[in-house]
C-alpha cells in the first residue's frame, strides 16, 4: 500500500511542525500558491511503520551475499556511518568559515586527498566529483583542457574498449568528443594492434578500466600506455575495479594520466540504494592545474579551500558547494581503520575470493569465456550452454537466485559474453558465503534440468512475482494520482 | 583483521582449491615490472575506537554555532525518525534496485518520491533524483536543448539572479557541448529579472530561458511574466526552486499561462543535513511530453506475474549502460538515500507541516531583517517580497563582521563582493524555522556591538560608513 | 541459524579490538582463565547481518498493530530516543561529579519528577524503580515503613483483587506480606461487600489498577479507599492502566497513597523485547519520609542528589545507581512533547480507540463480558462461544491473528474471563487500524466455522509454525552447546 | 496532534459507532468528583526540534570528560554497529515475546546471550538478564535461600569488599523476607576477604557466601579458598563478577573443587553506555541443578509442528504472571534491549577481542597507578593483584582533588571515605582500553599540579602529608 493511500485529510503530525505562522500576506498573491500539494497526511506512526516495512523488501548487503559485479558491494562498516553522522559535522553549514568553523572536517578531508594520491600513485587530488560517473566527466574534461591549453584543438576523439562501462562513451559524448570503439583480443585484453591502426592525431585519448569488466588484468597495459601516449593522447584510468589491485599495483605506474576512484566500491561508503557516491579524480603533475575546484589545502598554518581564483586553468566547480563531503568522511574514517596493512590485504582477499568462487564454479561445470586468464576481483560466467539445453536465461538463474537468499551477480555485462554473469564475491564475505553460492547455482542448474518452470517464473519468495518490466516502459506509470472522487 | 573474515585454515583450503601457493601467485598475470612495493606512505591502520576519538575531536573542533547563512543550503529541523530508517541496513547496503524483486522497497520509495517531487512542483513527472541542485540545472540545460523542438539554438538565458556557484557549475558541465549560457542582468534597485532586460538578448534564438524562484538574494521573480515570455520566443522554461517555498509559492507548473516545462532544484532542505555541503540531492520534474528527455534513473508502476502492482526501474533505453554513448547522460548514481530522507521527511511533515516550515521561515527571516536593520547603518539592498533570504549593506567590510561574529558562534550570512562586485559591503541573511526570535536579538546586539567597535576612532583602516563621526 | 554455528576458530574482528595488551602476568596463575568462553568468532558483516535478518523476524509497533492489552504499546517517538542518546548523556559516569558533569541530565529529572507529581496529584516522586515491578516493590515497602515507622507492627496482609497483574501479590509476598484475594462482582467492578468484610487491624492495605485490568473503571473507588483508610491500611495504586485516565482523573483524588508509574507503557518509552522499563513511584505527603533514594532536587542554586543521609527513614537503594536513566530521559522527552494538552488528549483518543473497536466487535457479534459497561483504555473480549462451538480456543485466534499481520491482543488474562482477549488499542493507532483489526477477526471467526484446522494449526506465514512449549518445559534446553567432536 | 492520527471526521464516525456525541461522554462511569480539570500545571507541548535543541544544551552542559571513575561502571567502548541494530524499530519496539512465533528475532538472540553468559561465567545456564548488577546479587541471595537444601538459614555472608551500593540494594531488597545479611571484614593489608574472617560468623548456619571478583577495591579474591569455604559448611556461593574480567580470570564455574553455584553481576561493561547509571543490565548463571530456582525470563529452545528448531518463553510456570503470589520474583520485565547489545557487543568482539579489552584495561591500570603513585605523596593503599581499578591515598582531601581536576575536564575517581570511613583522603581510580598513554599523563600533570598547590602555605586547612614540608 502505498503512503498516499494512508492519507487522509486533516490528518496532522504535530510533533513535526512548527507553530503556525502569521500569513505570509506581504507575498502578493499572484506568486503564491493556491492548492496544496500531494504529501501524504500520516501520522508519525504511520510513517515510520510504513518505511520500516518497505525497508524490509530490501535486499542489502546487511541482510544478503550481493556479488553485484563492478559494484564491489563490501560490508559498509557502520562505524563510518556513525562517525561521519557526529553533530559537528552534519551541523555545519558549506559556507561556515573555514578558520572558525572547519579545520575539523578539512583535515578529513585534506588527508583523504594525500591518501588517495599515495594509493593511485599521482601527483595531485580533489575530492569534489559527486559519483564516479562525474569523476569520469572531470578526467575527460582535464584532458580536454590539456589539449586545449597546449592549443591542440584537432583531437576530436576518445578510444574505448567495447567492454567499457557504459558511462565510458557517455562521459566521453559529454566532453564534446566522438567515441571510438576498441576490440577485446580473444584472451580479453585489449586488442593492442587494432589499437595501433586507430590512434593518431585526432586521439584525445583512451578510457579504460584494468582490471578489466571482462574480470581480467590486461597485461599489455604498458604497450598501451606507450602507443597512446605517442599519439600525443592521454590515458584516462576508471577507478570502478580499483579494489581488485588496491596496494598491488598502482594505476600511476601503468602509465595513467588521470584517474576517478568510486569511494562508494574501494573505500566501502553505503552504496544507499544507488547513491550517493563520490568519484574523486587524482591526476598526474601536468593535469594538476586543470583539476576541479574546490580542494582542500594546508598553508602551514590551516586548512583553506582551494578555489578558482587560484586555479584559472581549473575545469571549474561541478557542484554548488564541494561535492559529498559526507561521503567522503565515511571513506575517510574506511582508509584510516584499514591502514598500510589493511588496505594493502583489500585486493588479496577480494581475488582470492573470486578466484576460489570461479575454481570452484568450474569444478561445478559452469562455463567461464576466458578459462585461462586469473581472476581478478571479479569474473564473467556464461550460461550460454544452459540457455541452449534447457532454455532457461541469465535472467531467469539471476531470479532464481533471489529465491535462494542471494542477491543475483550483475547479469548481462559485459556485453560482449553471452548469457553472462559478471560475479564480485568481495573480500568482506566468508567463505561459507561463498560456498552456499556455489550450492545454490548447482541446485539452480538441476532445476533448470529437471523442472525447468521452477526457474524461468522465478522467484517465487518474494513480496512480488516476476515484475513485467515492458509493461512499465509502455504504459508509463511514474506517479500516483488519487483515485477520481464519484 | 578488519573486515576480512578469513581465518588461516580458510586461505589454506582456498589457495588449494584455485592451486596456487599463496596469494601473491594470483596476480602472477601482472607485469612484474609494475607491482607496487606497497603502500608505504599510508599509516597504520587504527580500530573503531581510535579513530571515534579522533573524529569526535574534530567533529567538536567544527562546533554547532547558530547559523544565518542560507545561500543554497539551509538549516532545517530534520524529525529523528528521518534518519534513524534512512539508515536502516536495508536501504543503507542496497544497491541500485537492478532486481526489481528483491528492491521493492526502494523502488517503491522512489515511486512516492516522484509523486512528491512532481506534485510539489506542479508537474507530471520526476525523476528519481541527482546529484544537486547545481548539477541538476546542467541537466536541465541539456534536456532542454534535446527537448526544445520549436528551437534548435544551443542559447540558454540565465540571469544573474541564479546562484552563482549553479551558474559556474552549469558552465563546467555544459560548456564541452557548445552550449552558450547567455548572462541575464538583473535590476539594480528591485534585485529581479525584468522582462525588458530579456528583450535585448533575444536576437539568436534560444533554447530555454532560466527562472530562478526565490532568486539568490532571496527575492520573488515575477515568474508569469518570464515563463510567458520564453514560451512567446519558443524557448523552454526551466524552473530553479527551494522545495520548501514551494509549499507557499506558485509552483512552476502553474507559471503563466502554460506552466514551466522543467523544474529543477536543491533538495537538501527536504531533510538533507547541512553537512559542509553534501551529499544533497538534484530533484527534477517537467512535463510529460518531456520525459524521455528526462536524465537519471525512473521507477515506473508495473504488475507482476500475477497481476499484483509492483515497482521496476522503467525508461532505461535513455540510459548509459543500454544507450552507451547516445544516453541522455553520463549519470547512473542518484543520490538514493537522500531522496528517501526527502521522502520520509515529506511524508511526516505532510502538505500542513511543509507549510508551515515555510510560513516560520518567512516569518523568521522577517523578524531578522527588522532587527538588523534596527542597527545603525545597516540597510536593505533590494525593495519587494523575498522568501528566506535579505540582502543587507553594512557599514563596515563584511569579512571583518563575519569574522567578529564567528568568534562569538554566529555565521553572520553570505559575503556577496566576489560574486557580485556592486554588491560591496553586501550581505546575505538567512532564518529558517530554527532561528526564533531569542537567537535573532543575539545575533542583533552582537552586531551592534561590532559596529560600534570598528566605527571607533582606532580602526582607522575602515571608511567611515555615510552618517556617522 | 544461531551465531555459534558462522562461528569458525581463528576468525577475527580486527577493527573492534585494541591492540595486544601486555600479559597479565601479575595476575596469578590460579585466578587466571584457562579455555576462552564460547563467544562466536565471526565478522563484523556477519554479526551485523545476523542481528539484522533475526530483527526481521520479530513483529513490532514499528512494524504491526501491537495490541497487547495492558501493555500500552503505543509508539515510541523516535526524536525521544536521539535525544536521550545524545554523547553528553551517554557518556556520563553515574559518579561524575553532579555540579561540574551532571546539570544538565539533572535538570530533566527533577521536571520529570514535577511533571509525575502533577499528573498523578500526589506530593513527592522517586525515579529511582527500574521497572514497574520494582516500583511496585518500592510502593508496599513505603507501607510496610509507615507502619513500622508508627509501631504499628501486626498488620500483615495485603489484599489483591482476583483480577490484578501476577506481579501484585507476588510483590506483597517479597515484602513480607500475605496476600488476601477481594472477590470481583459481576459488574467487573471490586466486591465492596467483600472487601468490608475482610478488612481488620491486620491489613496492612490494598493493591488497585483502576481502571482493572478487566477495562473497566471501578466506580466505587472512593468507597474502598474509605474503608481500607479507616481500617488503617493504606492504598497502592497499580500505575500499569494510567493511560486510561491521564488528565481526566487523578490518583491522588481517589485517595490512594502510593503510585508507581510504567513510563514504558504511559510515557512511550521503548518496550525493547521486554525491557529495559522504568517505575517511578509518586507517594502523598505521609510516604515522602520513606521513597527510595536516590532523587534528584534543587537547592535554589543547582540540582543534588538526595540520599539516604538526608533520608534516615527511606526504604533504601534499589540499585547500584539511579535506575534507568536513558529510560526517563525519554519519558521527559516524551512528557514535554505532550505537554498539557498533548497529556490530556492521551486517556480520551485511547478510551475512543478502545470503545469504537468494542462496538465494533460486539456488532460483528462478539462477546464482551462486561457489555454494559464502558471500555476505558482497554476491554476484555472472550471466545468462549467460538471455542464451544468451533473447537477454536482464543490461543488459536491469537496465532491465526498473527498470519493476519496483527500481534495478537494478551489472551488468557485476566484469569477470570474463560477464552479472553484483553484488547488495548492504544491513542496512536489510526481507525483504519482498528478497521482491519475487525475484518481479521470475523475473517477468522468464519475460517473457524469453515476450515477450523486452518486456525487450529495457525500461524502458517511466520518463520516458524506452531512452537511446542510442553516440549521446551520439560527437555530444557537453554544453551547452545558445540557438537562433539567425532 | 503529536502522535494521534485522529481526523475530525474519525472522531465524529468513531463516536457515531459508539453511540455517543462526544469523547468525555465515554468517561461517564467515573464519579463527577473524581473528575480532575486538567493538567494545568504542566507548560504547554514542545515540538521535537524545540525539545531537541533544549536536550542538545543540557547534554552539552554534561560535557565529555576523560572519565577515571570505574565502581560499577565502566567506560568501554561500543561498536557502533551494537546501537545501530538494538535501536532497530523490530527490536526496540516489541515487547515481550509473549507470542514465541511472531519474535523469534527476539528470542533467539536471548538464547544467544544465554549461551554466551553461562559460557563466560562457566556455568550451565543463564536467564534472559535482571535489571542491574545490584539487583540481580538481591536476586541471587534470595534464590540461594531458596535453592540451599542443605542449611534452611535465612544468613547470607557478604564480604565488605562487595560494591557498598550493592550491600544497600540487597538489603533493601530482601530485609522484608526476614534474610540476616552478615558483614565480612577485609584484610586491612590487602583489602580482600580472609578465610579466616569467616570462620567466627560461622555459628548459626547460612545459606550462601557471596564472593566478588574482583572486588570493590579492584583486588582479586582468593576465590577457591572461599568457594570451597563456604561449600565445606553447607552454603552455597555466590559469585559477582565483572563479565569484561572474565576474559582474563578463572570463571565462577571453576572457584575451587565444585565452582560458584550461581554467578552474577553487571552487565554494562557488555556494550551499555554509561548513561549516568542505566539502563543497565543484571546477567545471573547458575549450575543446572537451580534452573528452577532463577528468577526473569528464559527462553527455551523448542521444536514448531513441523519439527524446524525455534526458541520460546519456557519456565513460565515460575513466574508472577501464573504462579502470582508463589512465584520466584515480582520480576516481568528484563532489559530486553540492554542484553541484545550485550548479545551483538560480545559477538563483535569474539573471545579474543574481549580478552584484548580485557588485557588493555589491566595494563592501562597497571600504566595508571604507576604514574599516579610517581606523584609525591600518592600511595597504594592495598597490595596484591588487581583488575580494572586501584586504592590510592592522597596527601590531601579527595573532594578537593575531586573538584579541582573536575574544573579540568578529568573525572579523577570515586572518594571512599563515606562508604569507608578508614579510607579516609583515599580515592578508587579505574583506567579502561579507553584510556590511552595521553590521557594518563594528563591526569598525572594536573594532579601534581593540584597538589602542589593545594601543599602551599595559603591552605594552612590540610593536615601536611608525611614528608612534605
Amino acid at each position: 500500500m502505498l503512503i498516499f493511500e494512508q492519507s487522509q485529510s486533516g490528518r496532522f503530525n504535530g510533533a513535526q511542525a512548527p507553530a503556525e505562522a502569521p500569513s505570509a500576506d506581504d507575498i502578493p498573491a499572484h506568486l503564491r500558491r493556491k492548492g496544496r500539494p500531494t504529501l501524504p497526511e500520516v501520522s508519525e506512526l504511520q510513517a515510520v511503520r510504513h518505511y520500516t516495512r518497505l525497508s524490509q523488501k530490501n535486499f542489502s548487503i546487511d541482510t544478503q551475499f550481493y556479488p553485484l559485479g563492478s559494484c564491489t558491494m563490501k560490508y559498509n562498516p557502520r562505524g563510518a556511518n556513525a562517525q561521519a553522522m557526529l553533530p559537528g559535522f552534519l551541523g555545519r553549514h558549506p559556507h561556515a568559515p573555514a578558520s572558525s568553523h572547519g579545520q575539523g572536517v578539512m583535515a578529513c578531508l585534506f588527508e583523504l586527498q594525500e591518501m588517495l594520491k599515495q594509493v593511485t600513485g599521482m601527483a595531485a587530488c580533489s575530492l569534489t566529483p559527486m559519483a564516479g560517473a562525474q569523476g569520469e566527466f572531470a578526467g575527460v574534461a582535464m584532458i580536454r583542457a590539456w589539449h586545449d591549453a597546449r592549443g591542440d584543438e584537432t583531437r576530436s576523439e576518445i578510444l574505448v574498449p567495447d567492454a567499457a562501462h557504459g558511462t565510458n562513451p557517455a562521459t566521453a559524448v559529454m566532453c564534446g568528443y566522438k567515441v571510438r570503439e576498441i576490440p577485446t583480443d580473444p584472451s580479453g585484453d585489449v586488442d593492442v594492434e587494432a589499437l595501433r591502426e586507430v590512434v593518431g592525431p585526432q586521439t584525445a585519448g583512451i578510457m579504460l578500466t584494468n582490471p578489466s569488466t571482462l574480470g581480467v588484468f590486461d597485461r599489455r597495459i604498458l604497450e598501451i600506455a606507450k602507443i597512446v601516449h605517442e599519439a600525443g593522447g592521454l590515458l584516462y584510468y576508471d577507478g570502478a575495479n580499483l579494489n581488485a589491485i588496491l596496494g598491488k599495483v598502482k594505476p600511476g605506474d601503468m602509465g595513467f594520466d588521470v584517474v576517478h576512484l568510486n569511494v562508494h566500491k574501494t573505500f566501502s561508503t553505503p552504496h544507499g540504494g544507488g547513491g550517493p557516491g563520490a568519484g574523486p579524480v587524482v591526476v598526474s603533475e601536468r593535469l594538476e592545474p586543470f583539476l576541479p575546484v574546490p580542494m582542500v589545502d594546508h598553508d602551514g598554518r590551516e586548512y583553506r579551500w582551494v578555489t578558482e581564483s587560484e586555479r584559472p586553468q581549473s575545469i571549474g566547480r561541478l557542484s554548488a558547494f564541494m561535492g559529498n563531503i559526507g561521503v567522503l568522511l565515511r571513506a575517510y574514517v574506511y582508509a584510516r581503520m584499514l591502514g598500510r596493512e589493511g588496505m594493502e590485504r583489500v585486493a588479496g582477499f577480494a581475488t582470492l575470493n573470486a578466484n576460489y568462487l570461479m575454481a570452484r564454479l568450474q569444478a561445478e561445470g559452469f562455463e567461464m569465456p576466458f578459462p585461462d586468464r586469473r581472476a581478478t576481483h571479479e569474473f564473467v560466467l556464461t550460461l550460454k550452454h544452459e540457455a541452449k539445453t534447457y532454455g532457461v536465461s541469465a535472467m531467469d538463474f539471476a531470479k532464481r537466485l533471489l529465491d535462494y537468499g542471494q542477491h543475483a551477480p550483475t547479469a548481462y555485462f559485459p556485453l560482449l559474453v553471452p548469457e553472462c554473469f559478471l560475479i564480485e564475491p568481495t573480500e568482506t564475505e566468508s567463505r561459507e558465503t561463498l560456498d552456499a553460492f556455489v550450492a545454490a547455482m548447482a541446485a539452480i542448474r538441476n532445476e533448470a534440468r529437471d523442472n525447468p518452470e521452477i526457474v524461468t517464473s522465478a522467484p517465487h519468495t518474494l513480496p512480488v512475482k516476476r515484475l513485467d518490466d515492458v509493461k512499465a516502459a509502455r504504459e508509463l506509470n511514474l506517479t500516483w494520482k488519487p483515485e477520481p472522487v464519484a | 583483521m578488519p573486515f576480512i573474515p578469513h581465518t588461516e585454515a580458510d586461505v589454506k583450503a582456498m589457495l588449494e582449491t584455485v592451486g596456487v601457493d599463496t596469494i601473491e601467485a594470483l596476480f602472477d598475470e601482472i607485469p612484474a615490472e609494475l607491482r607496487s612495493d606497497g603502500l608505504n606512505e599510508l599509516s597504520a591502520g587504527l580500530n573503531e575506537m581510535e579513530i571515534g576519538r579522533l573524529m569526535q575531536e574534530r567533529a567538536a573542533e567544527d562546533g554547532l554555532p547558530a547559523c544565518f547563512i542560507g545561500a543554497g543550503a539551509y538549516d532545517h529541523h530534520v524529525p529523528a525518525a528521518v534518519w534513524e530508517i534512512v539508515t536502516r541496513g536495508e536501504f543503507y547496503s542496497a544497491y541500485t534496485p537492478y532486481q526489481a524483486e528483491a528492491s521493492q522497497g526502494t523502488l517503491q520509495l522512489v515511486y512516492e518520491y516522484q509523486t512528491m517531487i512532481a506534485s510539489l512542483n506542479g508537474l507530471d513527472v520526476s525523476n528519481a533524483s541527482l546529484y544537486d541542485g547545481a548539477s541538476a540545472l546542467a541537466e536541465a540545460v541539456l534536456m532542454a536543448v534535446r527537448a526544445n523542438r520549436k528551437d534548435k539554438s544551443r542559447r540558454i538565458l540565465i540571469p544573474a539572479t541564479v546562484h552563482p556557484a549553479y551558474r559556474q557549475t552549469v558552465h563546467t558541465l555544459v560548456r564541452n557541448q557548445g552550449i552558450e549560457l547567455v548572462e541575464v542582468p538583473y535590476e539594480p534597485e528591485s534585485g529581479i529579472t525584468a522582462v525588458e532586460s530579456l528583450e535585448p538578448l533575444l536576437e539568436e534564438g534560444m533554447a530555454a530561458v532560466v527562472i530562478p524562484q526565490p532568486n539568490f538574494f532571496g527575492r520573488l521573480e515575477e515568474v508569469d511574466a518570464l515563463t510567458d515570455w520564453a514560451h512567446a520566443h519558443g524557448a523552454l522554461a526551466i524552473a530553479v526552486v527551494n522545495p520548501v517555498a514551494l509549499a507557499l509559492l506558485k509552483p512552476p507548473g502553474e507559471w503563466g499561462a502554460k506552466g514551466a516545462d522543467i523544474a529543477c532544484g536543491e533538495g537538501q532542505p527536504l531533510g538533507a543535513p547541512l553537512a559542509s555541503g553534501g551529499p544533497y540531492f538534484g530533484f527534477m520534474a517537467c512535463k510529460q511530453a518531456y520525459v524521455r528527455q528526462m536524465p537519471g534513473r525512473v521507477v515506473g508502476k508495473t504488475l507482476d506475474s500475477e497481476g499484483r502492482p509492483g515497482f521496476t526501474l522503467t525508461l532505461q533505453a535513455r540510459e548509459q549502460h543500454i544507450r552507451r554513448s547516445k544516453a541522455t547522460s553520463n549519470i547512473c548514481t542518484n543520490q538514493g538515500l537522500l531522496a528517501a530522507a526527502a521522502t520520509i521527511h515529506m511524508a511526516l511533515l505532510g502538505p500542513r507541516g511543509l507549510e508551515r516550515v515555510a510560513g516560520a521561515c518567512h516569518a523568521n527571516t522577517g523578524a531578522l531583517v527588522e532587527r538588523l536593520t534596527r542597527v545603525e547603518g545597516v540597510q536593505r539592498v533590494f525593495e519587494g517580497p523575498v522568501f528566506h533570504e535579505t540582502v543587507l549593506r553594512l557599514p563596515v567590510p563584511v569579512d571583518t563582521v563575519i569574522r567578529a561574529l564567528g568568534a562569538q558562534d554566529v555565521l553572520a550570512g553570505y559575503p556577496l563582493a566576489e560574486d557580485y562586485p556592486e554588491l560591496e559591503n553586501c550581505i546575505l541573511v538567512c532564518a529558517t524555522e530554527k532561528h526564533g526570535e531569542a537567537d535573532i536579538e543575539e545575533y542583533g546586539r552582537h552586531l551592534e556591538r561590532i559596529l560600534d567597535r570598528n566605527r571607533g576612532p582606532a580602526c582607522t583602516k575602515l571608511r567611515p560608513p555615510e552618517g556617522t563621526i
